[in-house]
C-alpha cells in the first residue's frame, strides 16, 4: 500500500458533530473535491456541502411512466391487435382490466430505476476505493467519522491542506494513497 | 338419525316444503362421519418400476427440456390393396342391431377404418326410432375388453375349433340311439329366427332334446298372464303415443321393457304443453316410469294387486267384490272411463300373471284394445315359461338324466335362481359347452369354454317387440377369434363347418320381399330392418273364468313382514354388462350410486329398522343370506326392500370383479321378482358407496321449473314468471363482438326428458371421456360431460322426481373465460365456449368460477395411454385429454365442423338437422334439439320461442346457449295435487 | 472487536416507553449486532430450530416430487372445489408477506423510527413469505411444467396471456412484489453489509460481504442519493403492498362465487394481510429477542407498538366481515344468503366459527395494558391469529365453493395427507430460510439503529 | 483496510452488466432452438425405405398429385398410396429394381410399406386437406417444390404461428381453384388483389372465425 500515489488526505473525527463543522469549514475554505464518510446518513452534511442531485427523483419518474406505457401497451397490443380474443363477451380493450397489469409495471420499472439509479449515479459496485487503504477507514462502518480532501482538488496541496485539516481538530489526519 | 331438531338448519335454508334428503343434509352426526368415510384421505403408496422410470423422465421434462416440443418421428402404414369404400378418416356407418334381453333396437354403428367406435340409433328401426337406451351406447366397449375370453378351452387346455367339432359329434353319436334324451340346449331369451330355426332342426333330428331359455329379466309374467286372460301366449304390443290416459302397475316402460327407446320416445312426444298425457303410476320401488308420473303411489307388490283389482271393478272389467273402495283407484278408474279407447293400463314384468290379466281386462272392457294397445304372437322364440324350464332342467339334471349341456351365451350359474342349485346340478352332466364373450362363472364349470364372437363380430339375426327383423352384421372380423351362437349350433347340424355368414343368409333366402335376393338382402342389411317382417296383430278377448275366480284375499298391511323385491340393476342389468367401465361408472338414473348396488330401504323402514346409508346389513330369506349396504330410498314403499341383481361378480373380468354384492344368491324360483318374508339384520359394518350427486332439493332454487299444463295453458309466460327475469340483449355496456354465420345453442326439454342416461353415455362414447373408478368419483372426480341432476321435492316417503340433463351452457358471457390466465378457455365467434386442451395449464379458477359446474378436471392421467385395445374405442375426431387438464362439453364440435367442412365444400350454408350431437341423436324422447338459433326456421330457434323456454341461472348474467324448457305435468283436478305444483315452484 | 457485548451495552433497563434502552453507543451497538453474523458461537436453540425447519423442508421436497409425479390429484381438490389448501396457503403466505414491506415502507414515510430495530427481519420475513407463497401458485396448476405461459413472450404459437385474469394480475401483482421487496432489502443491507465487511475477521467472510456491500463507504454524497431512493421505494412500495393483497383479492373479488364475489374484498383483505403480517412479525420477535438477548433492542414499547396495530387491523377484519354478513342479507341474493347460512351452520360451521374466536374475540384482550405488556401472552395471542387467518382464507376458498348455485353439484372437499404435508413443509421451508438469514445477515439495520442513538443528533442540525 | 484489487471494480462492473446479457442471450438461445429445424424438423430429409422420388414422378413425369394422393379432395387426410398404386405402373415397368424390392415385398406379403411422416401434427391437431384444397390453397404453399424434391422434407416449420399467418392473411395466399395442383404456379398480377378476388369468390371466412380455436383445435 505504500509508494502508491496520492489520493487525498483523510481527517478523522470522533463525533457528528466535528465532522459536520470540519465539512462546512472545509467547504467554505473553497475545497471542492472533498467528502465526508459516516456511519449513517447525517442530514446536515449535505447541506454543510452543498450537495444537490436531483437526478434520482427524475429517473424514477421517467421508470415509472416507460414502466406504465410499457404495461398498457403490452396489454393492449396483445388483446387487441396480436390475437384479439372473444373472452367472456368482454371487449377487446378491456381497459380496467389492463389497469392492474400496467399499475404493477409502472411500480417495478420506477423501483428498478431507483435501485439501478442510486447505485449507477454512486459509482457502485466499487468494491476497490483508495479509502480502503487507510487502515483506519474501517471504523467509518462502525463509530467514526471521516473527512476527506481529494489530492486532485485544484485548492489541494499536501502540507497547506494537512494543516487545514488538523485545524479542524480531528482526532487523526492520515494520507489516503491511490 | 333424523330428528326435529336437526331440522333446524333446513328451516335457514328458508323453504319448508323442500327437505334435503334424509339425514344427509340435516347436518346430523351420522351424516358427518358418513362424510368423513366417505372422503378419508386416500394414501396411494408403492411406486412400482414402471412408474419411477415414468419419475425419472418427469425429472428430466421439468429440467427444462419442455420449451423444446420435439416430436418423435410417426410412422405410416398405407394399405397395401386398398379396400373400396373405405377413405381413411371418413367414417362409416352400418346398420346392426343391440340386442337387450333377446328384443332388437336397431342401430348405426359407426366404424373408423374398420374399428367400430360409436353407436347411434336408426331411425327406420322401430324399436329405436333413432333413439338408443345406455345399453346399445355401452356394448361397444365391450368389443375391445381385454377381458374377454380369446380362447377355446377343454378343461383349461387351450383347443383348436376342430377339436371341439370332434367333441359334438362324439356326443351326438352317443346322443343318436335315444334321440337326444340327453341333449340340452341353454340360451338366453332368443328372438333370432335363425337361431331358432337351427334350434328347431336339431330338435327335429334329436326329438327328445330339449331347448331352454333363461333371461334373469325375462318376460315369463307377461305370457303367462297373457295366458291367464286370453288362454294364450301373447304379446302385448303398447301404443303411448296414442293414449290419452296411462295406468301402469309398475311398468317401467321408460326405463327399460323390449322397445325401451320407442316407448320413450312415443311417451314424450305426448309430454309437451299440448295434447298432454296423464300417467299414474303404482309401483314398490321408484323407477324411472315413476319420476315422470302426475300421480305416484309407493305399494308393497300385494297392494298393487289389490289396487289392480280395484280399478277393474270400478271400470266394470271384473265382477265386483273387491276390498274397500281407494278414492286413488277411484280417481283413476273414472278417469280411464271418461277416456275410453285412448286409455291404457300396463303392468310390469315384475308383476305377477293376475296384475296382466287385470290390465288385460280392463284394457278390453274400455275398449282400449286394439287401439292403444295390440297384441300379436310372442316375439320370444322358445319354451313360453322359462323359469319353469329351467327348474325342470336343473332337475333333469340332478337326476341324470342330462348327457350334453350346451349353453349359447349367458351366465346361468351365476344368474339362476339360487334355490335350483344350478351350479351342483351342472356338474353332474358329463359334458358340458359353455360359449361366452368372458370366462365367467359358467365357463369355470363347462368342459368346454368357447370365446363367443361380439355381436359386432359375428352375423346375426334378431326381432324387435314387434316383431321386425333386423340382420346384425359385423364391423370387424372376431378380434378374438370368437365363434358366433349360430356357429356353434352348426356343429351340431349336417354343416359343421359353415359360416355364421352362409348360416344366416341361407336361413333368409326365400323369405324376402321381391325377386332379387341379393338386393333385398342388401337392402335389409342397409336399411337396418328387413321388410315386412313385424308380426300380425291378432284379436284376443278375455276369458271370464280365470278372472272371476280370481282370488281376492284381504291385504292387510303385514308391517312386521319386509318384501323383497329383485330387479335387474339399471346399469349392468342382469350382469352382463358388469364389465363395461362405462356403465360402471354411469351414476343410476335414480340413486346415483355409482360402481355398486344396495339394498334400496324406505325412509320410514329405515328408521324403523334404525339404519343409515352404507350400514351393512345381512338379508336372509328362506334360509339364503345376504350381506348388503343399506341405501335409504325416497319413494320406496314401506315395508320393501329393493335388491339389484347383476353385482357380485366373482369371474366377470378385472371391473367387474369384487363390486357390490350378489342378489341372486337371495333370488329364488319361489319369488323372482318379490317374495315376503325378508329379515333383516344389523351387523354393524359399513360399506363405501358412491354417488355423484350428494344434495337432492333444489333449496328453493328454480332450476327445473315445472308447470301444470292447465296452468301452462292459462298463462304460457309461467314458466317464465318463476325466476328473476335475465337480463335482456340490450343490457350491456360492452360492445357487440364479431359474430359468425351461425349461433349455435341447444335446446333441452324437460317435459320430454325421463332421465334415461342415453345421452349421458352417447357423450362419453363420443368424447372419449374417460373413466375414473370408484375411489376417484367418491372424491368428486366423475369426469361426464353431460349429467343429469335429479331432485327431489315434496314428502319423503313419496316424492316427486326431477331430472335435469345439465351440459356446458356455453355461455355468452362466460365467467369460465375471464378468467382463465391462458386463453385456454375462450369463446368462438359462432358462440362455442371453446376449451383448448393442449392450451390448458390447469389452474381450475374456470371451473371454480363456472356456476353450472360442468367443467371437468383431469386430476390424473385418467386417460388410458398404455392398453392398446381400448384404445381402438376412441373417436379420432377427439382429442384424447391427458393429465393436468380441464375439459367439459364442446357441444360436439367436431360434428360442427365436420358438417361445415361438408357444407362448404358443396358451397352452401350447414342446413338444420344437419349437425347432431352425440347426446341429441341419442336421446330417445328428442327432448334435445340443436342448432343455429340465429336462424328462425331452425328447430332449435323454435324450441326456444316456446314460453316455457328458460336459462338455468340466467338471472346471473351468463347468457346461456343452452336452454330448457320447463316441464309439464298434467294432474288429475280430482286428486290432491303434489304440493309443489301448487306453489309454481321456485317463484 | 467481535466479541458479544454483555447484555445491555446499556447500564439499565429500558424504560417501559424506550425504543432502544440507555447507554449504547456506537461502538457498542455496532459490535453487539453486528457480532450476531459474526460470531463463531452460535446459540443452540438456532441448531434446534434451523434442523425443524431444514427437516420440514425435506417433507415438502418429497410432498412435491410425488405431487409432480402424481398429478394434483394427490391433493383433495375436487369438483366443485378445485382450489384447496394450495390457495388457502398462498393466500395465507401473502398475507404474511405483507408486514415486512409495510413496517419498511410505510412506517418509514410516517418517521417512525421505531421501526429501526424490527424492519430489516420483517422485510426477511415477507421475502420469504412469497417465497413460500410462490411455491402454491406454481404447483398448483394441473402443468406446472406448463406454468411460464402466464407470462407474456413471444412465442411459437402466437399465444399470449389473457390480461383479464386475476391470475395474470397476480403473476404481475406477486413478481414486482417479490422483485421489489428483495431490492428494497437488499439496497437497505448495504450499509450493513459493509459494516460486517469491516468487522469480519476471515478473509472469506470479508470478501462475501465486501461483494455484497459493493464497495459501499458511507460516503455522504452516497448517502444522500441513498436516503432519497430509499424515500422514493418506500413511496412506491406503499401503494404497491396495498396493491399485492388487492389484487390477491381480485382473484375472489371478480369471481361468481357466492362468498367470493364482494366488493368489500380488497380492504377488508389489505386489513387481513396486514393483521397476519403483524402476528407473524410478533411470533418471530419474541422468540428472537429471547434468544439473542435483543431485548434492549426491540423493547416492551415495540411490542405494545404492534399490539396495538393488531388490535387495529383485527377490528378492521372484523367490521370486514360484518360486511360480508351484511351484504349477504341486504343484497337480497339468495345465493348469497345461503352462503351466509351455510358458513354459520354448515358443515364446516365449526371453522367459521373458530376463525371468528381467532381473529374477532381473542384479540380484544389486547385493549388491555397489561395483556400488552405481557410477552408469554402477546406470543399466544399472535398464533391464534396465525391459526385464525388460516382459517378465514379456508373459509373464503374451500366453504364457498363446497355449496355454491347448483345443489346438484354440491360436495365437501378434505386435505389429504400430501396437502398437509406441502403446508406444513412450507412452514419448513420459511423457518428454514429465516435461520439462515438470522445466522449470516444483520438481521437488525445497524445503520439506522444508530441514528436513533442519542449521541447521533447533530447540533447545528437543531438550528438549522 | 483494502480486500479488493483495483481491477474488481471494472469485473464487478461487467459482470453484473453481463448477467443480464447472459440471461438474455440463454432466453434467445432457447426460443431459437425452439424455431429451429432441430425442433420443428423443416426442411430435414428423411430417408424413407424407398427411395422414391418425387422429383422424377411429379417434376420430370408430371403425374397429378391425386394420382397418388387421391382422398386429399374428399377427406380430412391425403392418403398414402397403396402399394396397389404403385404396383399399377411398377407390375410393368422397372419391376425388377432393386430400390423396389420393398414394394414388391410388401405387395407380396401384404404387409405394408413403413413411411416415415414426414408432416407430422400434434395429435390436437385437427387439418383437413380437403376444406384447404376447395378454398383454393395450393399443393404447393405448405407442401413446397415437391416437383423438386427428391426425398421430401418438410417445407414450413409447422407452428401455429405459421398456421395463423395464412388464416389471417389468406389473399396472401390464396390461387384458383384450378391452379391448386400446381407447381411453381405464378399469380397473373397482383397476388392481393387476386387473393382479395378469390376470397369472396370462395366465400372464405373472416379472419376472427379462421383464427377461432375450435377451427383446429377440438
Amino acid at each position: 500500500m505504500s509508494g502508491g500515489k496520492l489520493y487525498g488526505l483523510m481527517a478523522e473525527f470522533e463525533n457528528p458533530n466535528d465532522l459536520v463543522a470540519a465539512a462546512r469549514e472545509a467547504h467554505e475554505a473553497g475545497y471542492v473535491k472533498l467528502d465526508a464518510y459516516t456511519p449513517y446518513p447525517i442530514e446536515a452534511l449535505t447541506e454543510a456541502l452543498d450537495i444537490h442531485d436531483r437526478k434520482l427523483p427524475a429517473l424514477v419518474l421517467f421508470g415509472g411512466i416507460l414502466g406504465g406505457l410499457c404495461g398498457y401497451a403490452l396489454c393492449y397490443w396483445t388483446s387487441v391487435v396480436a390475437y384479439p380474443l372473444n373472452i367472456g363477451g368482454k371487449p377487446f380493450h378491456s381497459a380496467p382490466a389492463f389497469i392492474v397489469p400496467t399499475f404493477e409495471t409502472t411500480i417495478l420499472f420506477a423501483a428498478f430505476a431507483a435501485v439501478l439509479g442510486m447505485l449507477g449515479l454512486n459509482g457502485l459496485p466499487m468494491p476497490y476505493h483508495p479509502v480502503f487503504n487507510t487502515p483506519r477507514f474501517a471504523l467509518a462502518s462502525r463509530d467514526r467519522f471521516f473527512l476527506c480532501i481529494e489530492a486532485r482538488d485544484p485548492k489541494f496541496d499536501h502540507d497547506e491542506t494537512w494543516a487545514f485539516l488538523t485545524k479542524l481538530g480531528p482526532r487523526v489526519v492520515m494520507d489516503v494513497e491511490e | 338419525m333424523v330428528t326435529a331438531k336437526d331440522l333446524s338448519l333446513a328451516r335457514l335454508a328458508r323453504e319448508p316444503e323442500y327437505w334435503r334428503s334424509l339425514e344427509e343434509l340435516l347436518e346430523t352426526d351420522d351424516f358427518r362421519q358418513h362424510l368423513h368415510r366417505e372422503f378419508r384421505v386416500p394414501i396411494e403408496s408403492g411406486v412400482n418400476r414402471r412408474e419411477l422410470l415414468a419419475l425419472a423422465g418427469a425429472s428430466m421434462a421439468l429440467a427444462g427440456l419442455t420449451g423444446c416440443t420435439r416430436q418423435p418421428t410417426e410412422r405410416i402404414y398405407p394399405y397395401v390393396r386398398p379396400p373400396e369404400e373405405v377413405v381413411p378418416g371418413e367414417p362409416l356407418l352400418y346398420a346392426t342391431a343391440h340386442v337387450h334381453g333377446g328384443y332388437a333396437r336397431g342401430i348405426l354403428a359407426e366404424s373408423h377404418e374398420g374399428r367400430p367406435t360409436k353407436i347411434e340409433g336408426n331411425s327406420l328401426h322401430p324399436a329405436s326410432l333413432g333413439g338408443t337406451d345406455v345399453f346399445a351406447q355401452a356394448f361397444v366397449l365391450d368389443l375391445y375388453d381385454p377381458d374377454r375370453s380369446q380362447t377355446l378351452t377343454e378343461r383349461g387346455e387351450i383347443r383348436p375349433w376342430s377339436a371341439l367339432l370332434a367333441a359334438v359329434k362324439l356326443a351326438l353319436e352317443k346322443e343318436r340311439p335315444t334321440r337326444g334324451a340327453g341333449l340340452r340346449f341353454l340360451t338366453t331369451a332368443v328372438t333370432s329366427p335363425t337361431l331358432s330355426a337351427q334350434i328347431a332342426g336339431i330338435l327335429q333330428a334329436f326329438p327328445e332334446a330339449k331347448w331352454v331359455a333363461w333371461e334373469p329379466a325375462g318376460r315369463d309374467n307377461v305370457y303367462e298372464g297373457a295366458r291367464l286372460a286370453f288362454g294364450e301366449a301373447v304379446e302385448p304390443r303398447y301404443a303411448y303415443g296414442r293414449a290419452d290416459v296411462i295406468l301402469s302397475l309398475e311398468a317401467d316402460f321408460l326405463g327399460g321393457g323390449p322397445a325401451q327407446p320407442r316407448s320413450v320416445r312415443d311417451f314424450a312426444s305426448r309430454r309437451r304443453a299440448q295434447d298432454t298425457n296423464r300417467l299414474y303410476v303404482a309401483e314398490s320401488t321408484p323407477s324411472l316410469t315413476g319420476a315422470r308420473a302426475d300421480h305416484r303411489r309407493p305399494m308393497a307388490p300385494r297392494q298393487i294387486e289389490a289396487f289392480a283389482q280395484a280399478v277393474a271393478t270400478a271400470v266394470g272389467a271384473i265382477p265386483s267384490g273387491s276390498g274397500p273402495a281407494d278414492p286413488f283407484a277411484a280417481a283413476v278408474a273414472k278417469d280411464l272411463l271418461e277416456h275410453r279407447g285412448s286409455g291404457l293400463v300396463v303392468a310390469g314384468e315384475s308383476q305377477p300373471p293376475a296384475v296382466h290379466a287385470l290390465a288385460h281386462a280392463i284394457n278390453q272392457a274400455l275398449g282400449n284394445a286394439g287401439k292403444t294397445v295390440v297384441y300379436s304372437e310372442p316375439v320370444l322364440a322358445g319354451p313360453a315359461n322359462q323359469a319353469a324350464a329351467l327348474a325342470q332342467l336343473a332337475r333333469d339334471m340332478r337326476e341324470g338324466r342330462v348327457s350334453t349341456l350346451t349353453i349359447l351365451g349367458g351366465n346361468p350359474v351365476f344368474t339362476a335362481p339360487a334355490d335350483l342349485k344350478f351350479a351342483e346340478a351342472m356338474e353332474k352332466v358329463p359334458l358340458r359347452l359353455h360359449l361366452s364373450l368372458y370366462d365367467d362363472e359358467t365357463s369355470r364349470l363347462c368342459h368346454w369354454h368357447a370365446a363367443q364372437a361380439h355381436p359386432l363380430e359375428a352375423w346375426s339375426d334378431a326381432r324387435a317387440y314387434d316383431g321386425t327383423a333386423t340382420i346384425l352384421q359385423p364391423l370387424i372380423l372376431p378380434l378374438y377369434g370368437g365363434k358366433s351362437d349360430h356357429e356353434l349350433l352348426a356343429a351340431f347340424s349336417e354343416q359343421p363347418e359353415k359360416t355364421g355368414h352362409d348360416i344366416v343368409k341361407d336361413y333368409w333366402r326365400g323369405k324376402l320381399a321381391g325377386a332379387d335376393f341379393e338386393g333385398a338382402w342388401r337392402k335389409a342389411l342397409h336399411d337396418g330392418v328387413v321388410e315386412a317382417t313385424a308380426l300380425p296383430t291378432r284379436a284376443v278377448s278375455v276369458k271370464s273364468s280365470p278372472l272371476s275366480a280370481f282370488d281376492s284375499e284381504p291385504h292387510s298391511g303385514d308391517s312386521a313382514n319386509l318384501t323383497v323385491l329383485f330387479r335387474p340393476d339399471p346399469t349392468v342389468w342382469d350382469g352382463s354388462y358388469a364389465n363395461n367401465g362405462w356403465l360402471q361408472e354411469l351414476p343410476k338414473p335414480l340413486t346415483k350410486l355409482t360402481w355398486d348396488n344396495a339394498a334400496l330401504i324406505s325412509p320410514s323402514t329405515a328408521e324403523e329398522l334404525g339404519v343409515v346409508n352404507e350400514d351393512v346389513v345381512d338379508l336372509l330369506l328362506a334360509g339364503r343370506r345376504v350381506t348388503a349396504p343399506v341405501w335409504v330410498m325416497p319413494g320406496q314403499a314401506a315395508g320393501c326392500v329393493t335388491l339389484h341383481f347383476g353385482y357380485g361378480r366373482s369371474r366377470g373380468g378385472r371391473i367387474a370383479n369384487g363390486k357390490g354384492f350378489d342378489a341372486y344368491a337371495l333370488r329364488g324360483t319361489d319369488g323372482l321378482w318379490a317374495r315376503a318374508g325378508l329379515e333383516i339384520r344389523k351387523t354393524g359394518g359399513h360399506r363405501q358407496l358412491v354417488t355423484t350427486q350428494h344434495h337432492h332439493s333444489m333449496e328453493g332454487r328454480n332450476l327445473v321449473r315445472s308447470a301444470t299444463a292447465e296452468d301452462y295453458r292459462r298463462d304460457p309466460g309461467i314458466v317464465q314468471k318463476m325466476g328473476e327475469a335475465p337480463p335482456g340483449p340490450a343490457d350491456t355496456l360492452y360492445p357487440r363482438l364479431p359474430t359468425g354465420s351461425y349461433a349455435w345453442g341447444l335446446s333441452i326439454d324437460l317435459a320430454a326428458c325421463v332421465g334415461c342416461n342415453a345421452c349421458v353415455l352417447a357423450c362419453q362414447a363420443e368424447n372419449n371421456i374417460p373413466i375414473v373408478g370408484k375411489n376417484e368419483v367418491s372424491r368428486g372426480r366423475a369426469m361426464h360431460w353431460i349429467r343429469i341432476d335429479r331432485y327431489y321435492a315434496g314428502e319423503l316417503e313419496n316424492p316427486e322426481t326431477f331430472h335435469q340433463p345439465v351440459t356446458c351452457m356455453h355461455c355468452e358471457n362466460a365467467p369460465c373465460e375471464t378468467v382463465c390466465p391462458v386463453a385456454a378457455t375462450v369463446h368462438s365467434a359462432e358462440g362455442l365456449n371453446q376449451m383448448v386442451y393442449n392450451r390448458c395449464v390447469g389452474t381450475r379458477y374456470c371451473s371454480n368460477n363456472c356456476p353450472y359446474k360442468v367443467r371437468r378436471f383431469n386430476f390424473f392421467l385418467y386417460s388410458d395411454f398404455k392398453t392398446e385395445i381400448t384404445k381402438m374405442v376412441r373417436n379420432p375426431e377427439v382429442t384424447v385429454r391427458s393429465r393436468g387438464v380441464m375439459e367439459k362439453c364442446s357441444y360436439c364440435v367436431q360434428r360442427i365442423n365436420r358438417a361445415r367442412i361438408t357444407a362448404e365444400k358443396e358451397n352452401r350454408p350447414i342446413r338444420d338437422g344437419e349437425i347432431v350431437t352425440a347426446c341429441q341423436q341419442a336421446c330417445p324422447a328428442q327432448a334435445i334439439v340443436f342448432g343455429n338459433i340465429g336462424d328462425p326456421e331452425s328447430a332449435v330457434a323454435k324450441a326456444r320461442a316456446e314460453k316455457r323456454q328458460y336459462g338455468l341461472l340466467a338471472e346471473l348474467g351468463t347468457r346461456p346457449r343452452t336452454t330448457y324448457l320447463g316441464s309439464i305435468s298434467n294432474p288429475n283436478p280430482a286428486l290432491p295435487a303434489a304440493a309443489r305444483r301448487e306453489e309454481g315452484h321456485g317463484a | 472487536m467481535t466479541d458479544v457485548t454483555p447484555r445491555g451495552g446499556g447500564k439499565a433497563a429500558p424504560s417501559p416507553g424506550a425504543i432502544l434502552a440507555p447507554g449504547y453507543t456506537f461502538t457498542t451497538l455496532t459490535d453487539k449486532l453486528a457480532s450476531i453474523a459474526l460470531s463463531r458461537r452460535t446459540p443452540v436453540a438456532w441448531f434446534v430450530g434451523a434442523a425443524v425447519g431444514f427437516s420440514l423442508t425435506m417433507v415438502l421436497l418429497v410432498a412435491v416430487t410425488w405431487l409432480l409425479f402424481r398429478g394434483i390429484g394427490v391433493w383433495g381438490v375436487n369438483q366443485p372445489v378445485g382450489w384447496g389448501f394450495e390457495i388457502v396457503n398462498f393466500v395465507w403466505w401473502i398475507g404474511i408477506g405483507h408486514a415486512g414491506t409495510l413496517i419498511s415502507a410505510i412506517l418509514l414515510l410516517l418517521r417512525q423510527n421505531w421501526r429501526n430495530s424490527i424492519n430489516r427481519f420483517a422485510e426477511a420475513m415477507t421475502i420469504f413469505a412469497v417465497a413460500c407463497a410462490g411455491i402454491y401458485p406454481a404447483l398448483h396448476t394441473g402443468r406446472p411444467w406448463l406454468d411460464y405461459w402466464l407470462i407474456p413472450y413471444p412465442n411459437t404459437m402466437g399465444m399470449w396471456p389473457n390480461f383479464r385474469s386475476p391470475l395474470i394480475w397476480d403473476v404481475f401483482a406477486v413478481s414486482t412484489y417479490a422483485t421489489v421487496s428483495l431490492l428494497f432489502w437488499y439496497v437497505g443491507m448495504i450499509p450493513d453489509l459493509a459494516t460486517l465487511r469491516d468487522r469480519a475477521r476471515r478473509l472469506g467472510a470479508k470478501i462475501v460481504y465486501g461483494m455484497l456491500a459493493m464497495g459501499w463507504r458511507g460516503s455522504a454524497r452516497h448517502w444522500q442519493r441513498y436516503e432519497t431512493a430509499s424515500l422514493l421505494l418506500a413511496g412506491l412500495a406503499t401503494p404497491l403492498v396495498v396493491s399485492v393483497h388487492t389484487v390477491v383479492s381480485f382473484d375472489f373479488a371478480t369471481g361468481i362465487v357466492p362468498g367470493w364475489h364482494a366488493t368489500i374484498f380488497p380492504p377488508y383483505f389489505v386489513a387481513g394481510a396486514i393483521y397476519a403480517g403483524f402476528a407473524m412479525v410478533l411470533t418471530l420477535a419474541i422468540p428472537l429477542r429471547k434468544i439473542y438477548g435483543l431485548e434492549d433492542f426491540i423493547t416492551a414499547k415495540h411490542l405494545d407498538n404492534m399490539a396495538k396495530i393488531l388490535l387495529a387491523t383485527g377490528l378492521i377484519v372484523g367490521y370486514g366481515y360484518m360486511v360480508e354478513a351484511f351484504m349477504a342479507f341486504y343484497s337480497g341474493n339468495p345465493y348469497e344468503r345461503f352462503m351466509f347460512w351455510n358458513r354459520l351452520g354448515g358443515p364446516y360451521k365449526h371453522m367459521y366459527w373458530a376463525l371468528l374466536f381467532c381473529n374477532l374475540v381473542a384479540p380484544q384482550a389486547l385493549w388491555f395494558r397489561k395483556v400488552r405488556g405481557t410477552v408469554p401472552a402477546l406470543f399466544l395471542l399472535a398464533m391464534i391469529v396465525n391459526v385464525g387467518m388460516w382459517l378465514e382464507r379456508y373459509v373464503i376458498v374451500v366453504v364457498s365453493l363446497h355449496r355454491d348455485y347448483l345443489p346438484s353439484s354440491w360436495g365437501m372437499y378434505h386435505g389429504t395427507i400430501f396437502d398437509w404435508a406441502t403446508f406444513i413443509g412450507s412452514i419448513g421451508l420459511f423457518l428454514a430460510l429465516m435461520f439462515l438469514f438470522i445466522r449470516l445477515l444483520p438481521m437488525i439495520s445497524i445503520f439506522e439503529m444508530r441514528a436513533i442513538l442519542p449521541e447521533a443528533k447533530v447540533a447545528s442540525e437543531e438550528e438549522a | 483496510m483494502q480486500i479488493f484489487h483495483r481491477s474488481t471494480n471494472t469485473i464487478s462492473r461487467v459482470s453484473v452488466f453481463g448477467a443480464v446479457f447472459f440471461l438474455a442471450f440463454l432466453l434467445w438461445l432457447f426460443d431459437a432452438l425452439n424455431r429451429s429445424p432441430y425442433t420443428t424438423q423443416q426442411g430435414v430429409a428423411r430417408v424413407q425405405p424407398v427411395q422414391f422420388s418425387h422429383k422424377h414422378h411429379v417434376g420430370s413425369m408430371g403425374l397429378d398429385c391425386r394420382y397418388c394422393h387421391t382422398t386429399v379432395e374428399r377427406a380430412a387426410y391425403a392418403n398414402i398410396p397403396s402399394t396397389k398404386t404403385c404396383m399399377n405402373c411398377h407390375s410393368q415397368i422397372w419391376n425388377q429394381s432393386p430400390e423396389l424390392e420393398p414394394v414388391r415385398e410388401s405387395w407380396r406379403t401384404d404387409r405394408s410399406i413403413d413411411w416415415v411422416k414426414v408432416y407430422d401434427l400434434p395429435d390436437f391437431v385437427y387439418f383437413n386437406h380437403s376444406i384447404h384444397v376447395a378454398k383454393g390453397v395450393g399443393c404447393e404453399t405448405c407442401h413446397g417444390r415437391i416437383d423438386q424434391m427428391p426425398l421430401v422434407s418438410q417445407h414450413p416449420n409447422l407452428q401455429m404461428s405459421w398456421c395463423l399467418d395464412c388464416h389471417r392473411n389468406t389473399e396472401r395466399y390464396l390461387r384458383p381453384r384450378d391452379e391448386v395442383f400446381t407447381m411453381g404456379y405464378v399469380p397473373a398480377g397482383n397476388q392481393e388483389a387476386i387473393g382479395e378476388q378469390l376470397k369472396s369468390e370462395y366465400r372464405i371466412r373472416p379472419v376472427y372465425e379462421l383464427t377461432d380455436c375450435s377451427t383446429c383445435h377440438r
